[in-house]
């Protein structure tokens, strides 16, 4: 769907990605992990043509993007990027009027815009928040206005800038709900993360970047087992693989060929 | 920005006052002397002294040519207006002495330093206070600025001069809402910290150098001289 | 004749877009362009007007310590804004001066004080303007702009004009005073051979109307809309930091 | 050492926090949890005098907190705050000039307030940063920078509001081993955070919040034992603890009396 090709940037001189090229096919969940510098943020600005590569290609369905407005602009209708910091996305007084922001620069009907925008507050969850000032709401709610906003654009391919940081059990899970039902529905997911937990669980593709560069990728099993690269990126083992590797080598639980995923799962192998 | 160079640069250490003194001295010197030879090493001599602070000779030269284009085609306006060409060449020469006097100083001296000789010279610390906010504050703002305009353009804020306008307008407003917040933050976190109204903080020791200020008296009295040969 | 005239007259237009370097920060006299009695002279012309405003910014953070953290906020905050590029109709960027809207929010006395230490910090971090033509910009910029700004705000708001009108004739008109204060000190420091000072003062301001109208146009739409959207969200705020206006 | 009796405050209309009691003891480790909006920041703003209780009072020592600039002034002096956000807690041009603030205002002598800044730039790893200015910091050196302009006072009380929320993994270590080694040398800490397995592993006690209102408050072990609180507070079990519960439960490992805290002691215990 998406394919970077010998992607380079720089900011002013400092090398920030050096020669990337990956495919990103549709209808996947896709983790993006490592360390800070690694290049994950700079990536993911390529993808909607946020960033220009400086030498390198980016193609849509085997096009290459070229920068110029009418195609940036159909670029951007078909990938949203939803960014870390909520505060900086969300510029409006009301939720409801920042989540029109996109539907209205689409030139949609009054009537169209105001359907998108209690369409995608209701898939967020948060309709009851439709009048409230942004600068109100908790930073939980200001990530689900800021998710509903891009949503509302409805485009094939969600760009998630680490959308987990910074939120409590709640909204995480509510978010990753959120995204569950996106792909469902046939949209694509590019989530760069921290959380190395749940990139385990959650993915069906996992990209590791190391200095500017794709260090691996893979699925979740392959890579979290490939110590190897986990060591030289910074990366360690999800904690229920790790429990589950253990627990297979003490002889407490078998290896049936289904390694567990999810702490619940984990939890289950030990009834 | 020459901002960057200012903190880093090989005389970041070189008493402030005396790097002040220095620029302001000769560039004094340059827009009242009418000799063109005075122009010239004034250019050439800051030059060097910026070549010997380290200042990349790449950048250096680069900002020095974007200046080269405008004064050239400052001069030729200028020209246009009032004078004859012997006159532009003239305030073509007396403005690039000038400027390189000017970015001696933004490469070389950090905002900080420049605003605590400030304090020294009993401008009253209200202004000084206020500097200090908008220095630091800028950095804040703009980052804000340019990470909102990005998440507006990826959101199709910037297709087209309509929603370009409409987004510009909402960026500023939001900026000006922020700035409201960020000063009750900024006062809850500083009260916290024992602010009753004064914005005191440490002064940064800098040693004056007895050869620097004979160096800037000599070369402030060769420039004089030759002026007025 | 007439095509001479023609001719001169494009070079000299495209040369002043290029003297005042970005269309950007405009109204600047760049570094080293004013002979030094005239630097002095403009320094002497604004340092009155900037004490005025010390002294009431002083009066009003007094007993309000907070407000002189919002102050120092302000001034980043137009800093910023005029660092922002203005999206134009023909292609070219320009850049808001903030003049208009810093007026009519913190009033000329407060903004001759924000307005120079906003010229001071474009000087130092940006390089645009200078330290020599600092009191020419101070004064053409800091000074009668937002003077121009506030009285036409003020005027056409005691006339029960529209507000859209006041704000953008009060921004619009800010801008190109400040323009023609600026033609008016080149046209000072640089007198035309044949028609002295008046001369060339009409030359520059010639320049001006062509390429820096439009410019104002804009920054006059966009002051509107920030306006607009200030007054229906910020509406307490502007009134807090608007009475502090002695 | 603080203590809270009966504390109410709203915000206009809104009850933030309703009927707080609560001791802090001198020289423990407090991790404060809660959900967004639970009032986690409202009740650490009174431990300082931010805020004022509508009704209630904050003791400090026995002695009932005045609200009048003397007294306040000697309380801010023994209790410290973080906040959150360090682009709100910083305002000067460099990282010396910064932490110098609070020392000045202290009204101690030049040589003093100097000795103050580079001890506590030393405490907190960031001495070679000291002439820097503060915009060219990344987010990490100016959390760590804010964290020092704070101990320079030399309080007793430190009151860390979020301290490692959106910190990278180094960073994040780092912050919390300065919290370690101020414990160590008799600071009392307070800090909320979302992180509960942070909560379990570095925490001495735990209070949690819930509406505005302390909903528990005891030893980790005690906190997350408590099925009953933890899902009425929207909490969940630490992993570490999760797990060691099934592998007792399966006799997979024999209870010896030593919960393990953090996931290297589980690892060990599986060796």
């Amino acid at each position: 769907m998406i394919e970077a090709k010998g992607v380079t940037f720089k900011y002013d001189s400092v090398t920030a990605l050096n020669d990337v090229s990956l495919r990103i096919e549709r209808g996947l969940k896709y983790a993006l992990l490592g360390a800070n510098g690694a290049g994950k943020t700079t990536f993911l600005l390529h993808l909607n043509g946020i960033l220009r590569p400086l030498s390198g290609k980016i193609l849509l369905d085997g096009v290459e993007i070229i920068y110029e407005r009418k195609a940036l602009s159909n670029l951007r209708r078909r990938v949203g990027v939803v960014f870390q910091d909520p505060e900086v996305q969300l510029f409006s007084a009301t939720v409801a009027e920042d989540v029109s922001f996109g539907p209205m620069n689409l030139g949609l009907s009054p009537e169209e815009v105001k359907k998108r925008v209690d369409d995608s507050l209701n898939a967020c969850g948060i309709y009851e928040l439709k009048e409230r000032p942004t600068h109100f709401l908790s930073h939980g709610q200001k990530k689900l206005a800021a998710i509903a906003g891009v949503i509302a654009m409805e485009p094939q391919v969600l760009v998630l800038d680490e959308p987990i940081a910074g939120l409590d059990h709640v909204h995480r899970e509510q978010v990753i709900d959120i995204f569950s039902r996106l792909n469902g529905s046939g949209v694509t997911l590019i989530m760069s993360t921290h959380d190395i937990d749940l990139a385990y669980e959650w993915a069906d593709r996992v990209i590791v970047m190391k200095d500017g560069a794709v260090a691996g990728i893979g699925t979740p099993i392959e890579i979290f087992s490939d110590e190897q690269l986990l060591k030289s990126s910074f990366l360690y083992k999800p904690i229920v693989l790790e429990i589950y590797e253990r627990l297979i080598r003490r002889g407490v639980l078998k290896e049936d060929g289904i390694v567990p995923r999810f702490r619940d799962e984990l939890l289950r192998c030990l009834e | 920005m020459p901002d960057r160079f200012a903190y880093s640069n090989a005389i970041r250490d070189v008493h402030p006052v005396e790097k002040l003194v220095f620029s302001f001295s000769c560039m004094a010197i340059s827009l009242i002397s009418g000799s063109t030879a005075v122009h010239l090493i004034v250019f050439m001599m800051m030059a060097v002294v910026l070549f010997m602070a380290r200042i990349p000779l790449r950048y250096y030269v680069g900002i020095m040519f974007k200046a080269f284009v405008f004064v050239f085609l400052g001069s030729v306006a200028v020209a246009y207006g009032a004078v004859d060409l012997k006159g532009a060449a003239f305030v073509f020469f007396r403005a690039f002495a000038a400027i390189s006097c000017f970015y001696f100083l933004i490469f070389t001296t950090p905002a900080a330093d420049i605003l605590s000789v400030l304090r020294k010279i009993r401008i009253p610390s209200i202004i000084i206070e206020l500097m200090g906010l908008t220095y630091r504050f800028i950095f804040v703002f703009m980052d804000i600025t340019q990470k909102t305009r990005t998440a507006q353009s990826s959101r199709l804020g910037y297709d087209g001069l309509k929603n370009s306008y409409r987004s510009m307008g909402i960026l500023i407003s939001s900026l000006f809402a922020r700035m409201l917040r960020q000063a009750d933050y900024l006062n809850t976190a500083l009260e916290s910290r024992g602010f009753t109204g004064e914005l005191n903080v440490m002064q940064r020791g800098f040693k004056s150098s007895a050869v620097n200020i004979a160096a800037i008296t000599v070369i402030d009295i060769f420039l004089i001289v030759i002026g007025s040969r | 004749m007439k095509r001479m005239f023609n001719y001169k007259y494009f070079g000299a237009v495209a040369a002043l877009l290029i003297l005042i370097p970005h269309p950007a920060y405009a109204m600047h006299i760049m570094e080293g362009f004013l002979p030094f009695s005239w630097c002095a002279f403009w320094y002497v012309c604004s340092i009155p007007f900037l004490i005025y405003g010390v002294i009431m910014v002083k009066r009003a953070t007094r007993d309000n310590t907070k407000l002189k953290l919002l102050l120092g906020l302000c001034g980043a905050f137009v800093f910023v804004m005029s660092a922002m590029k203005i999206p134009s109709v023909m292609g070219s960027c320009s850049h808001p001066t903030g003049v208009g809207l810093g007026a009519i929010v913190f009033g000329p006395a407060v903004m001759s004080v924000l307005g120079g230490i906003v010229l001071l910090f474009q000087a130092l971090l940006l390089a645009h303007g200078g330290i020599s033509t600092f009191g020419a910009n101070v004064f053409s910029m800091a000074v009668v702009g937002p003077m121009v700004s506030y009285i036409i705000y003020l005027f056409l708001k005691r006339a029960k004009a529209p507000v859209w009108l006041s704000v953008f004739l009060a921004a619009a008109l800010g801008d190109l005073a400040t323009y023609v204060v600026t033609a008016f000190q080149l046209a000072l420091a640089f007198p035309s051979e044949s028609g002295g000072v008046a001369g060339s003062f009409i030359k520059f301001l010639a320049v001006f109307a062509v390429t820096q109208v439009p410019i104002a146009v804009a920054e006059g739409i966009l002051t509107v809309l920030v306006y607009n959207y200030l007054t229906a969200n910020s509406a307490e705020e502007l009134k807090t930091l608007a009475s502090r206006e002695a």
